[in-house]
């Protein structure tokens, strides 16, 4: 019997509490949902990983990472290389150099493959990473976020640049992604509640007096940098196996601020804060986007409003940042809701 | 030879536009630490005010310079009251994220009250004609763009150096505390801080305006990531350094067009990118970082 | 009593349009903001609609558009069509970029629905991956060919390529047959010069070009505006008099603008496009009258949406049915479908793809002209 | 820790003459409260030393005094409340300050620190002869005018944060730990010079850790221990008292 702390214990009750949620809204849309919003909850629970693994470093470390959808480019493209049947790729990647098109590996094997490809390029790149001072770090991120962006529009002969890489076998259902959600949920608490997530937070906090008391900054933040980075290699795993087609578009700066945006609101320095960001701007934005069109709502015909839901998306980060800068949940999660302190 | 020089120049005009643009970004950042992202739908606003002397029939290219660079200002100055105060002392990431916010606000308020589609604005295509000089052939538009660019750098020197509110604008960089204890109001440091930045992104707004011919949302979205890039690279928040880093920036982006061959022509930004990286794990605050070293704060 | 009764009879009259089977459904998940909202074809079809709809609708059947905006991502389309699906819609349209219409043809193939795209012309759609869709429109092969031609008769025989990947095949491969056919004709490819999207400064790639040992006689970019008015300046202010030719992301309001002090900057600039889009040009006198109609349609790109109803339409009236899979074989199999932007378009040999006529457009003292309008025999092969 | 005396003593000054009054101070950095309700007096025309050790909150003072940091109770300066007025308006009240630390401008020129310093100073040729005035009491500075002012050496910056404090002409300077970290030599010339300003009629608010040197200058001195004030009296009473050697040793 492992003992654990009494955060980490707390942990793994928050975490539970939270896989609840998760549970309940996946399957009361298995249930209940049409297959419009079956799919609007895959794609809410795909952002979920996506700002599970940003809160991971961010949250964590706090320094602010652009370069989270790039990660998860890296992770969709490199499944969708290995998984792909060959017959496609002869179609689709005719010109593919190193015999990328001459070979198909089934999809749980080329999720492995994808995941550790992004680990070691998340690697490679933390060790310089870490290494800066906030802003400078953020600044090399959106490079990374820049530099990938440009490989995957140009490398046309690998990635098909902007034109769609179909074919990837569909391999997922809400069932899988919430169970993954799920996962990742829990690795990023236990991560929060390890000593090296508790030290790594205590040297966000301090940097100086962390390290005096013996704290190693760089190689906390690499680890939680490279874990970050697989959880979004999952991500974009997530993804490519339930739309069958990815292209370079969908992993720049869009998706690198709406995520970001899930983060912020709900509060990045907490595991709840990601999930109820998340989940507030992905129903949200969808009423918005229904308001955008004009529609006739209680028998008044409303203007339409193009642009609102971009309107609303930046808002929220505004007002988050003057208002509350450490999101709704501040550093709260979710079971200091429920349970009465007792430590 | 004359083709070298030729390129040599273009580098130089290149530059003379992120150069202007990263002073408008670095002047912010250097007194309140914010990474104003916003800055290029400040450009976007100047260039909206156009499209609105031009449905007003008003085409006098003095009024409508005047006014596009007095609706920065305004705008400017407006960001700073209504979205930049509240996280005025917040940290640098608190600031940078407000920072999109804004700009993604401010994008889709154009798309929303005026259109997606680029609207064509051809009120300041007097500005550019050709002008040849011993082979080498010029826009005067570049010539304007780096003599406006050097009168700029001039002029605000002088206002750093010569006046009180620039004193405490270059005092602020170091030490925003201190300022208020000389009793200079801070909130004129920070309107006098925002109201140059709208100016130069007015200026930048005339040259991108009579370059392009046309206002879209985005206008200003590509131009300011790569002017932070100069102020990164150059320091941040060092004034010399956003010019030094906008000119290194002109040559490299330059360099990288004609150099790289035709095949790895696509990856221009992904060098230059690469190549701000580099120098970021080389010197991680810049290559001018101004110095640091704030006195103990309460 | 009697009269509420008929009162009642009359809301029940009224509220019929509401009823399922009463409509013709068309799904629009389209890019209303975002990226790609400039392209956005909800404007034409909207007001398309309204047309036919005053006039009786299809077969007596109202047309019933659902439009929603995708915010240019591909997955809130997906989600969408998927509702539109399930509402019972008889065609789709989407984000015309291949990575959104693949996917949305692969769910739409399960209710036997095409997706119906009026102005996509990238090639990749038609590489047999899924074949529920149509595009109004040649692929790119073909505009290029159709530019090439008109280049060649002006005796162009140098040419200078701009290529980029940003736009997919559309601006990275267009021009390439544009040169495969220049050079099949006895002219030469100088140079190809590469080039981003949002280029406000051409100079680097003009002093390439006034680097070459002879200056060519035409320079070819598939790219957007303002992009490609800047490029026709500052061409023209380095004294560089070459012919520019372009395609259809030419076919933009604001190109016409640069030529309004001094208009001879257009003399030499023509464009193979989707549509003829001159002055009295059907597209053009459509878009006034939904002006009049009240409907705002600011180019030809949202013009195009005109062609999903209209080739709706026809499939409905001609397979009698609303069944979506049947509208689609009537569409597919018919020698000629009427459309707004051409006379008429056909899929019969080409089954995804629009055979048509391709308009070049030219300008004469800075209004645009038509020059040909004619189908290409000569179009590159090694495409598909 | 004997509490200081609620009241202030009455006896000591007449109401007319009381420059500063602060009644009941409490100040708070975040959360925690670093001084808990002192209050002091400071006369016109006098040097008022504030003694005590590190971390006795003597700073905390002074940052509630010029607006800086968040405090509760009453300031009063020339018989005006001043607690709800911001720093700009305090400074302009009359109020300067040569903060712990020196705080000078480094990146910016010893002419234009001064020039800094009379920000509110708005007659440009009154400026000047403030400005010669100053540099005609501190050659070292008019030397080196044109020079980066962080080039300077650690008690030249401090006779620079006591220029430019004066350049504003306050009717009160408050002078934070002007003899911190420099050599005793120089120590001494710091406190000549504050000799001087006090001879010259300045009325000063002094907080110091070196109490023998501030005690010779001062004419009358409150002690802080830990957010109060535990001691106060003249110069002399204070320079006998056990109390003082205890606090600031740390030997009780």
């Amino acid at each position: 019997m492992i003992r654990l702390s009494q955060s980490q214990r707390s942990g793994l009750v928050g975490a539970a509490l939270l896989a609840a949620v998760l549970v309940v809204i996946g399957v009361a849309t298995l249930y209940f949902g049409s297959r419009y919003q079956i799919r609007l909850v895959y794609s809410a629970y795909v952002n979920l990983i996506v700002v599970l693994g940003l809160q991971v470093f961010m949250g964590n470390a706090r320094i602010t990472n652009l370069s989270h959808s790039a990660f998860m480019g890296i992770g969709a493209y490199a499944a969708a290389l290995c998984v792909t049947p060959e017959n496609i790729k002869k179609i689709s990647l005719p010109a593919a150099p190193w015999g990328l098109a001459d070979f198909s590996l089934d999809p749980v094997l080329s999720a492995a493959i994808a995941i550790v490809i992004t680990a070691v390029l998340a690697f490679l790149l933390g060790l310089f990473i870490v290494r800066l001072t906030s802003i400078g770090a953020t600044i090399v991120t959106l490079a990374v976020l820049v530099i990938v962006h440009a490989v995957f529009l140009y490398r046309t002969d690998i990635f098909k640049g902007n034109q769609a890489f179909f074919g990837i076998p569909q391999v997922f259902d809400l069932g899988w992604v919430v169970g993954i959600a799920i996962l990742a949920v829990v690795v990023c608490r236990l991560f929060r509640e390890s000593r090296w997530g508790i030290q790594l937070r205590a040297s966000a906090d301090d940097e100086v007096g962390a390290a005096a008391m013996g704290v190693q900054i760089y190689k906390l933040r690499l680890i939680a940098w490279v874990l970050g980075a697989v959880i979004l290699a999952v991500a974009g795993i997530c993804y490519a196996y339930f739309l069958g087609t990815i292209s370079a578009r969908p992993f720049y700066f869009n998706h690198v601020f709406l995520t970001l945006a899930m983060l912020i609101l709900g509060g990045m320095r907490t595991v709840t804060g990601a999930v109820l960001g998340t989940f507030l701007i992905s129903f949200g934005l969808e009423g918005v986007r229904y308001l955008e069109t004009g529609p006739v709502l209680l028998g008044i015909d409303l203007p339409e409003a193009l642009g609102l839901s971009g309107i609303a998306l930046g808002a929220v980060i505004v007002l988050t940042m003057a208002l509350r800068p450490t999101g709704i949940m501040g550093n709260r999660e979710i079971e200091t809701l429920f349970v009465r302190k007792t430590f | 030879m004359e083709y070298v020089i030729q390129q040599g120049l273009n580098a130089l005009s290149f530059g003379a536009e992120y150069a202007l643009l990263a002073l408008g970004l670095a002047i912010v950042f250097s007194i309140m630490g914010l990474v104003n992202f916003a800055h290029g739908e400040i450009i976007a606003v100047g260039g909206y005010t156009m499209v609105a002397f031009a449905a007003l029939a008003i085409g006098n290219p003095v009024i409508v310079m005047a006014g596009a660079v007095i609706a920065a200002m305004l705008a400017s100055l407006t960001l700073e009251r209504v979205a930049f105060r509240p996280v005025r002392k917040a940290d640098p990431t608190t600031g940078l994220l407000t920072a999109f916010g804004v700009s993604i606000v401010l994008q889709n308020v154009f798309l929303m009250f005026v259109s997606p589609r680029p609207i064509a604005v051809t009120s300041l295509y007097f500005l550019d004609w050709p002008i040849e000089i011993a082979g080498i052939r010029l826009a005067s538009l570049q010539v304007f763009e780096t003599l406006t660019t050097i009168v700029v750098i001039v002029a605000l020197m002088l206002f750093l150096r010569r006046t009180v509110l620039g004193l405490a604008v270059r005092a602020a960089s170091l030490d925003f505390e201190m300022v208020r204890l000389t009793g200079i109001k801070a909130n004129r440091v920070f309107a006098m801080a925002f109201l140059i930045s709208g100016l130069l992104a007015g200026l930048a707004c005339i040259f991108i305006m009579a370059r392009r011919g046309s206002v879209d949302p985005h206008l200003g979205f590509d131009p300011v990531l790569k002017a932070f890039v100069a102020c990164v690279v150059g320091g941040f928040g060092s004034l010399p350094g956003a010019v030094l880093g906008g000119f290194l920036l002109g040559a490299v982006e330059v360099a990288m067009l004609v150099m790289l061959p035709q095949s790895l022509g696509g990856m221009t930004d992904a060098f230059v990118f690469m190549i701000v990286a580099l120098i970021l794990i080389w010197r991680p605050d810049g290559i001018l970082s101004p110095a640091i070293e704030k006195g103990d704060k309460l | 009593m009697k009269k509420i009764g008929l009162t009642l009879a009359g809301l029940a009259v009224a509220a019929a349009p509401a009823f399922a089977a009463d409509t013709v459904k068309i799904g629009l998940a389209v890019p209303m903001t975002g990226d790609y909202a400039p392209y956005s074809e909800f404007q034409g079809a909207k007001c398309m609609a309204e047309k036919i709809n005053a006039d009786g609708g299809i077969n007596g059947m109202p047309i019933e558009l659902f439009i929603q905006d995708t915010g240019s991502d591909t997955q809130t389309a997906v989600s969408l069509a998927q509702k539109f699906l399930d509402d019972g819609v008889v065609m789709l349209g989407t984000i015309p970029f291949s990575d959104t219409m693949i996917p949305v043809a692969q769910v739409a193939a399960g209710y036997g629905v095409s997706i119906f795209q009026p102005q996509s012309t990238q090639v990749e759609m038609h590489a047999g991956i899924v074949d529920n869709f149509f595009t109004g429109v040649s692929p790119d092969p073909f505009t290029a060919t159709a530019a090439a031609n008109h280049a060649l008769k002006q005796g162009v025989k140098n040419v200078v390529l701009f290529t980029s990947d940003e736009g997919g095949s559309w601006s990275a491969r267009t021009p390439l047959w544009f040169g495969d056919v220049i050079e099949a004709n006895g002219g030469k490819v100088q140079a190809k010069l590469n080039f981003s999207f949002g280029t406000s400064d051409w100079s680097p790639q003009i002093a390439e070009i006034k680097a070459l040992d002879t200056p060519p006689d035409a320079v070819y970019i598939s790219s957007i505006m303002p992009d490609v008015g800047v490029l026709v300046r500052q061409l023209r202010s380095a004294g560089i008099d070459a012919w520019v030719i372009g395609s259809d992301g030419f076919d933009d309001p604001s190109l016409d603008a640069i030529g309004s002090d001094d208009p001879s900057l257009l003399d030499k600039v023509f464009f193979a496009t989707l549509a003829p889009s001159h002055e009295d040009s059907a597209v053009v006198k459509f878009m006034k009258e939904c002006e009049d109609m009240g409907f705002e349609v600011g180019g030809l790109f949202p013009a195009t949406g005109a062609d999903t109803i209209m080739a709706v339409k026809f499939g409905v009236e001609t397979a009698g049915s609303l069944d979506p899979a049947a509208v689609s074989d009537a569409i597919r199999s018919a020698d000629s479908v009427p459309v707004l932007t051409v006379d008429s378009i056909s899929f019969k040999d080409t089954k995804t793809y629009a055979q048509r006529t391709i308009p070049v457009i030219g300008y004469k003292d800075g209004k645009r002209v038509l020059i040909t309008n004619d189908i290409p025999a000569n179009v590159p092969t090694d495409w598909n | 820790m004997t509490p200081a005396r609620p009241l202030i003593d009455e006896g000591r000054a007449s109401q007319a003459d009381r420059m500063l009054t602060i009644q009941d101070l409490h100040v708070f950095h975040g959360p925690i409260e670093a001084v808990h309700g002192i209050s002091l007096n400071v006369e016109r025309g006098k040097c008022i030393s504030l003694l005590g050790p590190n971390g006795a909150g003597k700073t905390s003072t002074i940052s509630a005094i010029t607006g800086i940091a968040r405090a509760t109770g009453s300031i009063r300066f020339e018989d005006r409340e001043i607690s709800a007025d911001s720093v700009e308006a305090r400074i302009a009240s009359g109020i300067a300050v040569s903060p712990e630390g020196r705080r000078i401008f480094s990146n910016l020129t010893i002419l234009e620190n001064l020039t800094l310093g009379a920000a509110l100073q708005r007659d440009q040729a009154e400026k000047g002869r403030d400005i010669d005035h100053w540099f005609s009491l501190f050659p070292i500075l008019a030397e080196r005018r044109d020079q980066a002012a962080g080039t300077l050496s650690g008690g030249e910056q401090q006779m620079l944060a006591i220029a430019r404090a004066l350049m504003a002409r306050p009717k009160i300077l408050l002078l934070d730990e002007p003899s911190l970290g420099l050599a005793p030599k120089i120590v001494r010339q710091i406190f000549d010079l504050i000799g001087t300003l006090k001879d010259k009629g300045m009325t000063i608010l002094l907080v110091e850790q070196n109490a023998t040197q501030a005690l010779k200058l001062a004419d009358y001195a409150y002690l802080m221990s830990s957010g109060r004030i535990v001691a106060h009296g003249t110069a002399d009473e204070l320079g006998k008292s056990d109390k003082l050697m205890a606090e600031l040793t740390g030997v009780a």
